[in-house]
């Protein structure tokens, strides 16, 4: 259960943003990637988590190709971008089921009302997200990870807009699937203290 | 699988009727392009029989074409293409779903809707019925050529105009029939069937290989 | 000898040699294009008095008509091979071959339309050769546009690829459609080429000047991916080490 | 005043420049919206001349239309518009300019290419020229009096079917008396000056009333 | 110069945000709202800057009413929320170079560059803001306070997705704008030391 990355490479337009960067994440361990703004983060993990295609190198997954896996490797992914990826028009609650569906889990509607008071939400399940507040959309976005039975969890700044109680609740989230053998990648520009062991920083430079 | 189809059809649809007014105003739009050609090109009653296939299908084509720039891109700016693309879930399925609930939100209401079509250009009882069952297997077409017109063409400045352009000349061979169904009825050279046959085998030539050309599109436009 | 092909696959050896052809093959299309048209307009008879001397636009218009559908035909299969082998070079060639099949569609509806005036005396009629023309010139535009309307080179390949494949199937439906507009009647009146009656000597002159266009096709292809190769490869180093980029 | 007009003008030609596609596709869609016609009404010369100019109009109006839809609206997503509506700017001038740049993009192309109408249709020279004269008063006030609809609809699902919905009716008199030139000229009636000094009534009319109007509804749009 | 709220309250559908809030901000002071995720900062920083209308109770600038004044008012108020307010088709430059006329400043091309320069945007000026990071694209929108002339600066939550770098340099233009005079208001959920004595705090409780 290893993601590698072999002599990678991102280009974006005419800059090369990183070039043979080489790394291992195994099972339980998380990597924080850091970084200015603009070293190319979010490029990284939009590669890692085949939403970019490879401009040259390799990420292996168990040591095969991803490229190659393509759909196997996706069944183990949930992607969190800056994009919250939720519809708008639709309830906290709905869009929570629906990416829960998408993503082949049956869950329950208690299931689904549970995780979303977790996150703080309870009385506001029933509200088109758009009337949300910044913080209570991250929110509901985030309420599918207590869900989400994937062993891969790539995370773009996913503590941007959170309040300091929804912060902690969210380090909690992550160490608990760090620590029950998953595999987290994140970025963040906050100081955040994830008490696990195992973390591994890797510092984009330019 | 067929979970995943329903799933998203549904979503798709509650979507909608949340904001009731997008269905209408597909109605309402086709109903004003019908009503504007008599203000522009006068009311001489033979004059509108001639024209009133052509009329007809040329608005549906576009009433559909207009609700065809938002099918894919809601779902691109809110990230949950994205989400789509990642799941587990077969593309083809999802694209599948998506274009069935455009149908029934725009194509299905211009087939009930066109016999008001037969009113304003003195159509008889026998070419409206010819007319609806034209638009009844032409405009799944529409929505099927659409949606690799919509992929193709995702997160495009200027998308919406560029759409038409990629498809009108598409929807061409479903223009010349859907419209010579309706003539060739009043003529009375029962040809009818043929032409009736003609746009089922388009029908299914789009129904088979339209997703996964949209599906493809998808995934280069996503990346 | 062998020849490597795949090794002229790559946009940094295929450089140098288009760049050498291209001014034969234009040099070339030219020379052809005088003889073709000098034999056009005086060495052929006035046979077709009743249309006066019109009928020599025919030299351009149908050698034109032909490259327009020929070049969608070369347009397809590069986008074909494009996606099959994923090699840059094939969609370069796709997308340099668009723009010289939009101008020879547009020059056959253009010397069309200047015939068609002195004898028809209309400038344009809905004949379903005209339409399926001009609906070639559209897809020829929608594939052009859809190409600039993408930044991303890699992407703007692919999806303007997935829109060829989509024309290969469409094609033919279209074509169809439009000179059949009633498949009943179509079906008993088949209409065929006229070019086995014609005097043999404007059909020599006709293939030269195809021949001429042909060629110029090729040498402003080639031409055009070198702009292309230069203009996606600029960061790399073959290319900044080229005289003419210093 | 004067600086605002030109610098948003500016950005917005530079906006659409850096696609030009953009400004293309309009063109090409009003192309193929006319060359469709035919394939679907039939190619008879006499009826093809009468429905040229009703078709052009209407061809012209949904062409300017569709390019409405992001008139505003790419202003409202990216959070420019708040800022234009808080800055010390008379927000009428900066209406104006958007409203030129729009007409600029869309409406004088239009007018250029109408001739074409004229070749496909059979129309002789005289009516052609009504015909430019006619679209080159008249598109204008599409911008403008659409201008008003796509403030309205601003920031609502579904607006490009809402704008038509709201715009066409007052297309109308614009779509009667354009068409209604170019059909006079044919007919010798010489009422043409009529038609067209009622357009340019038109014209004034929306001039004055439109920007106000226009940046009365982004106000209410923004709230 | 000062701004003041009399009774203030704000109501979102039937959910009553805040009621009878009084608070007052001189010029030279730094006033900092703070509370959970949905307590209704954002909607009331959009009441101060006329953005969205008022529910009930007052706001006075200089003891007149904000409706009243209009133009007036909004000629003193720079504007930022969670949009950037930048177009993703022009440059940075471009888009600066618009803003400041918008504002009715007029700034030389030099003035721009140096500004763009100071967000750390240096070699990225020429390139859309559209390929642009998310903190880049931050930092083009935030280029404008480099030249703003306005009194009263409304940023709602302008930390978000700003590198440590960047949060640095921020701290000191807004400290700076508070000790020439100015007023600045804003919202954060991360800890910033603005080290300037005269910050206020709000706590928005629901
Ligand atoms: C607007 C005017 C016209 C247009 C757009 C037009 C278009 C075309 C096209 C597209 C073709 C190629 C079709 C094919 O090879 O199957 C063609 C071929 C040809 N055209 Fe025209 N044409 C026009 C006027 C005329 C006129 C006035 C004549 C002569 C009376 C003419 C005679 C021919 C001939 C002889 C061919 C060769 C066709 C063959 O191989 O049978 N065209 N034209
Ligand atoms: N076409 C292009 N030409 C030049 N540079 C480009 C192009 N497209 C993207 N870039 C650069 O690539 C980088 C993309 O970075 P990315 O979004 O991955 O940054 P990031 O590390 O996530 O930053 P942030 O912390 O701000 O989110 C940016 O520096 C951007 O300027
Ligand atoms: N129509 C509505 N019905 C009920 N509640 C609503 C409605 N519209 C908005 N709200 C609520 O109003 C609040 C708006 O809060 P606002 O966006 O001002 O929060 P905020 O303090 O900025 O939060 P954040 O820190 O997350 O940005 C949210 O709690 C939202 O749920
Ligand atoms: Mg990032
Ligand atoms: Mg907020």
């Amino acid at each position: 259960m290893t993601l590698q990355a072999h002599q990678l490479s991102c280009i974006q337009g005419d800059r090369i943003l990183f070039e043979e960067l080489d790394f291992s994440v195994k099972a339980g361990e998380l990597l924080l990637i850091e970084g200015q703004n603009g070293c190319g983060k979010t490029t990284l993990l939009k590669t890692l988590a085949t939403i970019r295609q490879i401009d040259a190198g390799k990420i292996l997954w168990n040591n095969q190709s991803i490229t190659k896996l393509s759909d196997d490797y996706r069944d183990q992914l949930t992607w969190l971008g800056h994009l919250n990826g939720i519809k708008l028009d639709l309830t906290a609650a709905e869009n929570l089921k629906i990416s829960c569906t998408l993503n082949g889990l049956s869950v329950s509607d208690l299931a689904v009302m549970e995780a979303l008071e977790e996150m703080g939400l309870y009385g506001y399940e029933d509200l088109p997200v758009r009337v949300l507040s910044q913080g209570q959309k991250r929110r509901t976005a985030l309420a599918y990870l207590l869900l989400s039975q994937t062993l891969i969890w790539i995370l773009d700044e996913p503590f941007v807009a959170l309040d300091v109680k929804a912060v902690k609740l969210l380090q909690k989230v992550i160490t608990k699937h760090v620590e029950q053998g998953g595999i987290v990648i994140l970025t963040t520009h906050q100081e955040v203290g994830l008490d696990t062991g195992r973390i591994q920083r890797l510092r984009l430079t330019r | 699988m067929f979970k995943t189809y329903i799933l998203i059809l549904q979503r798709d649809l509650t979507l909608a009727l949340r904001h009731k007014t997008e269905v209408l105003t597909t109605i309402f739009f086709f109903i004003i392009v019908i009503s504007l050609f008599p203000l522009g090109v006068g009311i001489d009653k033979e004059l509108l029989q001639k024209i009133a296939p052509g009329v007809a299908w040329i608005a549906a084509l576009l009433a559909s074409m207009l609700a065809l720039e938002r099918l894919f891109s809601s779902d691109y700016e809110d990230g949950t293409l994205e989400q789509m693309l990642l799941s587990p879930q077969p593309l083809f399925v999802i694209v599948l779903a998506k274009v069935s609930a455009h149908w029934l939100l725009t194509g299905l209401p211009l087939v009930l809707i066109s016999p008001l079509v037969g009113l304003q250009y003195h159509l008889d009882f026998d070419r409206v019925i010819m007319m609806m069952l034209a638009l009844l297997i032409g405009t799944p077409i529409l929505s099927l050529l659409g949606a690799i017109g919509a992929a193709l063409t995702l997160g495009l400045r200027g998308g919406g105009v560029l759409i038409s352009l990629l498809l009108l000349p598409l929807y061409i061979p479903v223009l010349i029939y859907g419209a010579g169904v309706v003539v060739d009825s009043a003529l009375f050279n029962n040809n009818t069937e043929t032409y009736l046959s003609l746009l089922m085998g388009f029908l299914i030539l789009s129904l088979v290989l339209s997703p996964w050309a949209t599906a493809a599109a998808l995934r280069i436009a996503s990346e | 000898m062998r020849i490597n092909w795949f090794k002229y696959a790559a946009p940094a050896n295929f450089y140098p040699i288009a760049g050498a052809l291209a001014p034969w093959f234009i040099a070339l299309a030219g020379v052809l294009a005088i003889i073709g048209l000098y034999w056009g307009f005086f060495q052929t008879p006035d046979i077709l008095t009743d249309q006066k001397q019109y009928y020599r636009i025919i030299f351009v218009h149908v050698a034109s008509a032909w490259m327009g559908m020929w070049l969608y035909a070369m347009l397809v299969l590069w986008a074909l091979i494009g996606i099959i082998f994923n090699t840059r070079l094939s969609y370069m060639f796709a997308a340099a071959i668009a723009p010289t099949g939009a101008m020879f569609t547009f020059l056959s509806l253009w010397t069309g339309a200047f015939w068609g005036e002195p004898s028809w005396g209309t400038w344009w009629d809905w004949d379903p050769r005209m339409t399926s023309m001009l609906i070639l010139l559209f897809l020829y535009i929608g594939y052009m546009a859809l190409q600039s309307a993408i930044d991303d080179p890699r992407r703007s390949d692919k999806a303007s690829s997935v829109l060829a494949m989509v024309g290969l199937v469409m094609v033919p439906v279209i074509y169809w459609s439009v000179n059949c507009p009633n498949p009943a009647e179509c079906a008993a009146l088949h209409q065929s080429s006229s070019m086995e009656q014609i005097d043999p000597n404007i059909r020599n002159a006709m293939f030269i000047m195809v021949a001429s266009f042909w060629i110029y096709s090729f040498g402003v292809i080639m031409l055009r991916i070198r702009n292309i190769i230069l203009e996606r490869e600029k960061q790399t180093r073959w290319v900044q080490e080229l005289k003419e980029c210093q």
